[in-house]
């Protein structure tokens, strides 16, 4: 009887899996096509080297180096800022923090993890842009920084929980015999498990930049979405807050449409070279 | 010299967990303290109402729409991602079928929500004419949270021990009884712990549901193809159109708080199994 | 009013007039679907709300229709979304806060509009900008010039102010108030590319009450709702009151329309009457929008 | 009698060969010890004789025949019922230690409690847990110590009424009492079944085991008597691995 | 001469005793050997030897006097130091070869290269290991064979001149070649070393060991010179263990 039960088990679970990966592979292939319509129009060379977006010109004009950078910019600034505390607060997590309380405080990063951006949106522009403009008398506090900020913020659970995770196991995998012989718990995280963890740290850091850059709602609210050239404490256009704004008025077909599909698709292949980085290195770390 | 880069080190950890605690207990404090006074029965209990609307009353259509958005978008990810999970695990016997599973899978948790939205609003709301609707919208954030549930079911099943998978092997029994009575068992914990967290995600998504299925007013959905409120929409639109300060406010602590709980239940499941395991 | 039955066998639904029976079997929808702008937006749910809280069947609304619930969907995703959505029958009606153009009109087809209320764009600042006390009124050469980043600090508008940037709030393009603010002040010109993109007019109008220095186009019902937290400027002298945006004197307004492709089906007719009703008008009103009388 | 036989076996884990060229019979009902240094292949011969090869990702050429039939074509679950192991670490499933027992039975069908209930027991009996766990049997198996972990693996594999028990160094985990335990139970059960079993404890086998097979990097070197073996090994290198040490 | 003396001393997990009124004393770079059955809280005792015991959740009372003085009123990194332990399963760190034996040394502040190269070439040779990887310094310490990790191990502990060695089971996971080798470096290594050995295997405590303690549910049944204690044992529960299986 388990024979057959077996034999239909594996059918139906092949047939499902099967179909999730032709699904995902079709998203992906969907975003490509209907990207490649506008690279038909635009050269993808011209597309994400010139600088000017102007979608109601005519004709129009439609470029994304500016935004791309822009992308880059805010996420690699949220990183930087987010990627020392969050490696600092996982080894005192790893080292200091007791199994249950722990769990507890993972339970709550996770909880942070899934605040709605909106919130962190409307956070953002409240307290961290008008904090700017007081504080350092801007003109205006939208900004790469304030974005970049913002972001640290909403990725610091990303770094935490899988900082943690490799190093909360390298801590417990090595701790008792570096106390063994008489050594400090501080010189153990210092040593061991923060210079073994680096590949851990990188994953990490790649996936919250992954993250950063996908992130929309929150960003839209405080970079002052102007697509021009990115600087610290100037405004910026990313990828996604320009799908968000424009693709309530792009029409299907119409060529903005594909120009705004075929941003998202430069952006997924940032992504895409930044994920399988990822993936390689998750492999060769699974190898150790 | 050694003392000094000890308490450097040490100043580092500290100041930035101190950083990473203030920074969450601000947001929190933040909002809880601006959303208390919206918060009462009556705000979740009843219709938004007042002009322009939201502006007076509750979001009870809202807080059902999110739920009935998590459940579906859970339900119909995780039957996928689970049975994506045991196939790679368990039954995939080519290792290039598993890398490319995998970079496919990759590749999809890095495609931005809003550019899934884009997507579901294309080819679901328009193309497959399904309008926008709780169905379109809970299948465009089930899509959102495959690869997280995915990833985290791999985890869970490749954690599990190999050899009791051997032993189970060797006493000759097949499989789908090794999965459904040794396998499940222990990971079923696990596994619900990752769908309420992705349920979590969902819920407070805005981004993918816009285009696809959330509306400013509806009334509780009495079928997959009404349309629904959303929490993070209405959050949006009362943020956004400037409605009132106040319920957005209440409305994100009521986000808040349905996530909290959600969480709560996937971290005492996370304790329970721990505590089962000693 | 909204108590005057919707008229069962008006001229304009011909075929439904005819044959009651074969109406019932054929496409009676309980549901209607609005998408587009997202000033007009509240306005649709708040009249929505009201006409399924007072009548939830749509049988009490007529007796000939069938006994079955109302359900009215308003989203919003901006006034260009309120045309993509016609176009692509996500939606039955488009909203928009800005005229249809011609082209999109053609591409419509059939379309059947209906201009609810005008809405305008005022030039609005900060309560605290020294401005304020100087002069109330600017110049449409002078919008222009600071739109399009001509002027770059406060004290080359006018000497007498101080030596601050000025930080111009806009609309993305998705937005009604882009376009309608484009053609009506800027006209060939671009604005500054560098100004700042709120994703919504609330966005817009906090960033102008929040920011001392900040300038932009907020509507004017928005500006109703928040008396006194933001200054509109007048315009060539023209002060952006009921009066002026209805008689045509303060330029820079915009019509508040729904448009639908084809014609109306009687339960859709039977909302819209309400829409354009004295009701309609009202809430119209009370949003602080200028209702077409 | 022969109840297994190996002819021009071969092993391989990719391109690996780990067993080389072993033609060998297995007596039935008598205890066969595999001896030899780490790494020489014992435990991929242990698993090949019951195809949990397969499972482990290494590859099989040649026959071993099972009662004259060859196992590889035979259904690997059949075979695997047939041909019980029971590996070094001792893995008892996280269930209770009478549900440990239940597992493989229900799976072959058994659903009557006091059947399942009679298996259990006399398994327990037959493996000496019987008496110390007799009025434990809802406990966590994971609770138990080491030995009667190992011990209650070996019940486990008893209760799908193997022909052939297969235990890779069962005891080298164990204390002396533990082994002597389940030393003492695999001569009971000598009469019975027919077991293969690998050891790095050149004592243990010799005695318990009424046959020791010598390998040496996926040979197989000597194969004789027990006591012939230990007292006057034909090959030099059996020599030479059997006094080497403590000779 | 004692090195290490117990009075009356106890170790508790939670509510549980698991030592129970030690009174022992342990000389002076002799080998001492601790058998008994599983569980009868053999590593428990040897953690509390070095306040190992406080990290894995456990309590003391009583005292443990090292060279006369109290090791639960000395820091406990000092006792650690001076007294190193080596647990069953070998944990190098993921470093190095050299880098695991200069980890604590320059924790300790030693920073002269040549000093501390000295200190790696002379521990890898008194545990005999030095001949094996000498040419391979530089490779990961992960990449060793199980008895290669188990004699880095001890190297490593002997890298801060602790003055008492306890090994924990440091045998059990290795084939017979490996524990040769490392019962020959215990022998060597006890003219300087006070070495204090846990061992289920009866014949290694006979082989090396100078004295044989035998635990029986955490109390000390009987301690005696090895020699006296497995020819003519006092006790009767040390006779039954000791010829329980062999005798
Ligand atoms: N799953 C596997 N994949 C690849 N190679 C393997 C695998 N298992 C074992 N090997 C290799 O096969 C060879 C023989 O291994 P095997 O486990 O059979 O040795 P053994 O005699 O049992 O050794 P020990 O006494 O240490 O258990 C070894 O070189 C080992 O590296
Ligand atoms: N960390 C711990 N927490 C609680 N109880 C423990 C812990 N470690 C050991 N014990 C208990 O203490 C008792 C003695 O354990 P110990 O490890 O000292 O025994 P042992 O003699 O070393 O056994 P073995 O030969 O199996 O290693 C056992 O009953 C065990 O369950
Ligand atoms: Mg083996
Ligand atoms: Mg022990
Ligand atoms: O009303 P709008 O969203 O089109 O500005």
């Amino acid at each position: 009887m388990w024979e057959v039960l077996d034999r239909l088990f594996e059918k139906s679970i092949k047939l499902l899996a099967f179909i999730s990966l032709l699904l995902l592979s079709f998203i992906i292939l969907f975003i490509f096509k209907e990207s490649l319509i506008f690279f038909r129009a635009v050269p993808i060379l011209k597309f994400i080297t010139r600088n000017t977006w102007n979608p109601l010109a005519a004709p129009e004009n439609l470029s994304i180096l500016n935004i791309i950078l822009g992308t880059l910019y805010v996420s690699i600034v949220a990183i930087i800022i987010a990627l020392p505390i969050g490696v600092g607060s996982s080894l005192l997590l790893s080292g200091y923090v007791k199994e249950k309380p722990r769990l507890i405080l993972r339970g709550l990063i996770d909880v942070m993890a899934g605040v709605p951006s909106v919130i962190y949106g409307f956070i953002g522009l409240l307290v961290l842009v008008k904090f700017f403009e007081r504080v350092f008398d801007f003109s205006s506090g939208e900004s790469v920084l304030a974005g970049g900020i913002l972001l640290s913020i909403m990725v610091l659970p990303y770094i935490i929980s899988t900082c943690d995770e490799t190093m909360g196991k390298m801590y417990e995998k090595y701790s008792i015999a570096a106390k063994a012989l008489g050594i400090s718990k501080g010189y153990i995280i210092r040593t061991i498990v923060l210079s073994q963890s680096i590949k851990g740290i990188t994953a990490a850091a790649v996936l919250a930049l992954g993250r950063a850059m996908g992130e929309t709602m929150a960003v839209m609210m405080v970079i002052g979405n102007a697509p021009i050239m990115p600087k610290l404490l100037g405004k910026c256009q990313t990828i996604p807050s320009l799908i968000a704004l424009e693709m309530g008025m792009a029409e299907v077909g119409s060529l903005h449409y594909h120009a705004l599909f075929a941003a998202g698709f430069v952006l997924m292949a940032i992504l895409l070279i930044i994920n399988i980085a990822l993936f390689y290195i998750k492999r060769s770390m699974s190898q150790l | 010299m050694k003392k000094i880069s000890s308490i450097l080190f040490n100043a580092w950890i500290l100041l930035s967990g101190l950083l990473a605690l203030l920074s969450a207990a601000f947001i929190f404090i933040y909002i809880v303290k601006n959303g208390f006074k919206a918060m009462t029965w009556e705000f979740i209990l009843s219709n938004p109402a007042g002009i322009p609307l939201g502006s007076e009353g509750g979001i009870l259509p809202a807080i059902i729409g999110s739920l009935l958005l998590m459940l579906i978008s859970c339900v119909f990810a995780s039957i996928l991602a689970i049975s994506t999970a045991v196939y790679i695990v368990f039954y995939c016997k080519s290792k290039r079928m598993e890398s490319l599973a995998h970079v496919v899978i990759q590749c999809m948790a890095g495609v931005p929500s809003i550019i899934l939205g884009l997507f579901g609003y294309t080819f679901m709301v328009a193309n497959l004419k399904m309008g926008r609707s709780l169905i379109s919208a809970g299948l465009t954030s089930g899509i959102m949270i495959f690869p997280f549930i995915q990833a985290r079911v791999e985890k869970t099943f490749r954690e599990f021990s190999s050899s009791m998978l051997f032993s189970s092997y060797a006493l000759g029994t097949t499989k789908l009884y090794t999965l459904l009575r040794l396998v499940l068992p222990q990971s079923i914990k696990d596994i619900v712990s990752s769908v309420t967290l992705a349920g979590g995600f969902a819920m407070g998504a805005a981004a993918p549901i816009i285009l696809t299925g959330a509306v400013i007013f509806a009334p509780i959905p009495k079928s997959l193809s009404s349309p629904v409120m959303a929490l993070p929409f209405h959050l949006y639109i009362l943020t956004g159109e400037g409605i009132s300060t106040e319920k957005s406010y209440g409305t994100a602590l009521v986000l808040i708080l349905l996530l909290f709980i959600i969480n709560s239940v996937s971290i005492s499941l996370t304790f329970w199994r721990k505590e089962a395991a000693k | 009013g909204c108590t005057s039955q919707a008229p069962t066998t008006p001229a304009d639904s011909e075929p439904a007039a005819g044959d009651k029976p074969d109406e019932m079997k054929t496409e009676f929808k309980a549901q209607i679907t609005f998408n587009g702008s997202s000033t007009l937006a509240p306005v649709i749910s708040a009249i929505a709300t009201d006409f399924i809280e007072g009548y939830t069947t749509w049988n009490k609304v007529d007796p000939s229709f069938p006994e079955e619930n109302i359900a009215i969907y308003v989203s919003a995703g901006g006034s260009g979304a309120g045309v993509k959505a016609v176009l692509e029958d996500t939606s039955d009606f488009g909203m928009l806060a800005r005229e249809i153009k011609s082209e999109e009109k053609e591409k419509i087809g059939d379309a059947k509009d209906f201009t609810l209320g005008i809405d305008a764009l005022t030039i609005s600042i900060n309560p605290e900008n020294p401005l304020v006390k100087l002069r109330d009124s600017l110049t449409t050469e002078e919008v222009k010039k600071i739109f399009a980043g001509e002027y770059k600090f406060w004290d080359e508008l006018d000497s007498k102010l101080p030596h601050k940037e000025i930080v111009v709030v806009i609309r993305d393009l998705s937005g009604g108030a882009h376009e309608v603010f484009q053609k009506s002040v800027m006209g060939e010109t671009q604005i500054r590319p560098d100004a700042i993109q709120s994703p919504s007019m609330g966005a817009l109008v906090t960033k102008v009450i929040e920011n001392k220095d900040a300038i932009g186009y907020a509507s004017f019902g928005m500006v109703n709702q928040n008396k006194g937290k933001l200054i509109p400027l007048k315009v060539d002298g023209v002060e952006p009151t009921e009066e002026n945006i209805v008689n045509g004197s303060y330029k820079i307004s915009r019509p508040l329309i729904v448009v639908k492709r084809g014609e109306l089906t009687p339960e859709q007719k039977a909302f819209m009457d309400v829409v354009t009703s004295e009701k309609g008008a009202e809430i119209i009103e009370q949003m602080g929008f200028v209702p077409v009388k | 009698m022969n109840v297994l036989e190996l002819r021009s076996f071969y092993a391989y884990y990719g391109d690996k060969k780990i067993i080389n060229d072993i033609n060998m019979k297995i007596e039935k009902n008598k205890i066969t010890a595999i001896i030899g240094p780490s790494g020489c292949g014992k435990s991929t011969f242990l698993l090949s004789l019951n195809r949990m090869l397969e499972e482990s990702g290494g590859r099989a050429a040649g026959n071993i025949l099972f009662n004259g039939k060859d196992i590889y074509s035979m259904a690997k679950e059949e075979i695997r019922k047939r041909i019980g192991i029971v590996f070094q670490k001792p893995a008892p499933f996280p269930f209770s230690i009478y549900k440990n027992l239940t597992y493989a039975p229900i799976f072959y069908g058994i659903r009557d409690k006091s059947r399942l209930r009679e298996i259990a027991l006399d398994k327990l009996k037959i493996s000496g847990l019987y008496d110390e766990v007799k009025d434990e049997l809802g406990m966590s198996a994971l609770k138990l110590s080491g030995g009667q972990q190992q011990r209650l693996c070996i019940a486990r594999a008893l209760t799908v009424e193997p022909e052939v028990l297969l235990l890779d160094e069962p005891c080298s985990a164990l204390d002396v009492k533990n082994t002597a335990n389940i030393e003492k139970m695999l001569i009971n059960l000598a009469g019975d079944y027919t077991i293969v079993i690998v050891t790095h404890n050149l004592y243990q086998a010799k005695r318990i085991s009424d046959y020791t097979a010598f390998m040496l990097d996926g040979e197989l070197v000597e194969y004789d008597e027990t006591v012939r073996m230990f007292s006057s090994p034909q090959d030099r290198r059996t020599r030479e691995y059997i006094e080497g040490i403590y000779g």
